[in-house]
């Protein structure tokens, strides 16, 4: 994951991979994941046969220009901070009133089929194109998120005493050929935070953060993060808030 | 969930396809770079400076390697593009009229470490340039 | 079967650049499906495109072109309100095709 | 200045201190453990037991991976102990050790029990024939060149091996015989890769 000249200026160490990221982002099939995100978010589901246009992502119900760019946020509602799918999933149990079992049956598709959160997310994700990633960071619910993101960032446990820092601790390090940036620096936090969610190039699907927490807790060897629950919502208030101020340029590309 | 829907097409087009050239199976099923090219009649092609490949030199990954070919050689009517160490070299020939620039933009797969050929037709005599793209396996296979 | 497919022709400086995206598997029939299986070599033969009804690009193509493919390619004139047509054939006789006026 | 650009200002002051790591007290450590409890499930053979840290984890959780030296020699000396050194020769097979050492699998819920590699060349680089290697790690190569493979060194790469925190408590490495990832065998062959004059990164 390469480092690329950050919004703010600041000419991060260029990767060996930065050209084949910046061609690949500029000719991903990107859209094709945003149109049938449209259709999600208004096709009508559940046993209440309504569709996600009511759905409130922190600016309102149905408004999606920069709802992405303003989460993880603190939703009253629910009383807890809440990352976009772990939003989308709330609204799918009150709003469309399906059963949390049904919606979280495929949250992680395939290249042959994308999952309903990933085209959602790849469609809601566009709206905040161009605009500075601003999570939320005043309410005490969403410092404590924070804080328990880091602490959870360095908190080595599992059969192989991983952290997400054994492989995103050291800057210039490499894993095989890849060089894992220490997210838990600003510089390095901010180009990887602007372009997820992502089509990934290995795997020719499409991949979103609750994904990526899967994906990691699955490398570092422990069991699976439940989707949506608060744990993966502290990590990516953390990683989110990192960033923040950077201009979002997703959905992009992954490798 | 929702591959099938959403098909964006407009209305009843003639079927286009029926005009179209026949897919040359035996170029594109040739083994090699040399068989791959006789087979769309550029067995010999001259050098050329005026075929600008744009793509990038390291590729995190070989099933999406972006390549950008633009042919200042004048007159150019068809762009073949070829990897040379892939299974079937032949990748894709590009037939240009009515106004079309030689140009295409494409994402192409490459099985390892190849130079990417592409051969330009202009006026029937050939030209070519090549430039080679290294990939690597990232990820720590876990 | 298609998946979407989306196309976008904009016009400037004379020059209109058209760029379509394809859903597509591009198998390579080399590929094994989590069983085990290969699965079977499945891709798209012909893209054909048309500028007011005239073909303006003819291309053949191969499995070695990336799954979901995406193309960009310019053709001199067209002016906005213009008819650009994309079509493609894959080796199994699927087709999928959208039109879309130059922007 | 608008409100966004004060909230950018006090954003840039703290970020200095934003993200540093902070030791995780006691109590962190407790209410972690519970909250991986509470947020995660079992999936095949990753079980809940591993979110439960265990004494050394909570040490260089509490430390920062670098408690108090006293307390890492105790640690290290425990670990030490606990490691079932084989007897005889600790090489194995270098060419069985090269494939230990390239494969990544093992241990995650989508690994079978038992089908397992050391993932050596995600951190280090071993034999030069190997070019993408990680630099997590110190460099391997020609380690056993350098070294010689007299009876004490196969038994310092024997136990690095099958548990690293014998020798450094809180090491990135895994402890692949400890956590029971990697067999006798395994160990000795990824032994014999390193130590074996015949490998690759001896030559």
């Amino acid at each position: 994951m390469g480092l690329a000249l950050g919004a703010s200026g600041l000419l991060a160490q260029k990767s060996p991979y930065a050209d084949y990221q910046r061609m690949t982002a500029e000719n991903a099939p990107v859209e094709l994941y945003e149109i049938q995100g449209e259709e999600a978010w208004k096709k009508r589901a559940g046993p209440k046969n309504v569709s996600l246009e009511q759905c409130d992502l922190g600016q309102g119900p149905g408004v999606l220009k920069g709802a992405y760019a303003g989460l993880p946020r603190y939703f009253a509602d629910a009383d807890r901070v809440m990352d976009l799918e772990a939003r989308l999933l709330h609204c799918m149990t009150t709003l469309q009133g399906r059963s949390r079992e049904e919606a979280t049956k495929r949250v992680f598709g395939n290249a042959d089929l994308a999952s309903e959160m990933e085209v959602l997310s790849a469609y809601i994700a566009r709206q905040s194109n161009g605009m500075p990633l601003k999570p939320g960071t005043s309410h005490p619910k969403e410092k404590a998120a924070y804080a328990l993101g880091q602490k959870l960032f360095y908190h080595r446990a599992g059969p192989w005493d991983f952290s997400c820092t054994s492989c995103h601790g050291e800057e210039g390090k490499r894993i095989r050929m890849s060089e894992l940036p220490p997210l838990a620096k600003p510089e390095y936090a901010r180009p990887v935070m602007a372009t997820w969610p992502a089509y990934r190039v290995s795997t020719s699907s499409f991949v979103t953060l609750q994904w990526r927490m899967n994906d990691c807790y699955r490398q570092m060897r422990m069991p699976e993060p439940n989707f949506g629950s608060e744990v993966p919502a502290a990590l990516l208030t953390f990683l989110t808030v990192n960033a923040a101020g950077e201009t979002y340029r997703g959905p992009a590309i992954k490798r | 969930m929702l591959a099938g829907a959403g098909v964006v097409a407009a209305g009843l087009l003639a079927p286009l396809h029926a005009l179209a050239a026949t897919w040359n199976k035996e170029a594109f099923g040739a083994k090699s770079a040399a068989d791959a090219l006789k087979g769309i009649g550029a067995a010999d092609s001259a050098p050329s400076q005026d075929i600008v490949i744009e793509a990038p030199e390291i590729a995190e990954n070989g099933a999406v390697v972006p390549i950008e070919i633009t042919s200042n050689v004048p007159g150019t009517r068809s762009l073949a593009v070829v990897v040379e160490k892939n299974p079937f070299p032949l990748v894709a020939k590009f037939d240009f009229q009515e106004g079309a620039l030689p140009y295409v933009k494409v994402n192409v797969k490459m099985g390892e470490t190849s130079d990417v050929r592409v051969v330009a037709d202009a006026g029937g005599k050939h030209y070519s340039a090549s430039k080679n793209i290294k990939i690597t396996i990232g990820g720590c296979g876990g | 079967m298609a998946g979407p497919m989306k196309m976008r022709a904009t016009s400037q400086g004379g020059v209109t650049e058209i760029r379509v995206l394809m859903t597509h598997p591009m198998e390579t029939g080399q590929r094994k499906d989590p069983e085990g299986k290969l699965v079977p070599v499945h891709f798209i033969q012909n893209v054909t495109v048309k500028l007011n009804g005239k073909t303006v690009v003819d291309g053949q193509i191969s499995q070695a072109v990336s799954r979901n493919p995406v193309f960009t390619f310019r053709v001199k004139g067209g002016a906005k309100g213009d008819k650009v047509e994309v079509s493609w054939v894959d080796n199994h006789g699927d087709t999928n095709q959208t039109e879309a006026a130059v922007a | 200045m608008t409100r966004f650009g004060l909230f950018l200002i006090t954003l840039a002051v703290a970020t200095a201190a934003l993200g540093q790591r902070q030791p995780e007290s006691a109590a962190d450590s407790r209410r972690i453990d519970g909250l991986l409890k509470r947020d995660f499930h079992e999936r095949g053979q990753a079980k809940m037991d591993r979110v439960q840290t265990d004494e050394l984890q909570r040490a260089c959780n509490r430390y920062a991976d670098n408690p108090p030296a006293a307390l890492a020699k105790r640690l290290e000396a425990a670990q030490l102990k606990a490691i079932p050194f084989p007897s005889g020769s600790l090489l194995g097979s270098w060419q069985a050790g090269e494939k230990i050492a390239q494969s990544g699998r093992g241990m995650t819920w989508n690994d079978k029990p038992g089908d397992a590699g050391g993932s050596c060349y995600n951190c280090h680089e071993i034999s030069p024939k190997e070019e993408a290697h990680g630099t997590i790690g110190p460099s391997l190569a020609r380690f056993g060149t350098l070294r010689g493979n007299s009876a004490e060194i196969q038994r310092y790469v024997y136990g690095k091996i099958y548990n690293s925190k014998a020798s450094n408590a809180c090491s990135q490495m895994p402890r692949f015989g400890h956590s029971g990832t990697l067999t006798e065998q395994q160990i000795k062959d990824l032994t014999a890769l390193l130590l074996d004059p015949a490998s690759p990164v001896n030559q």
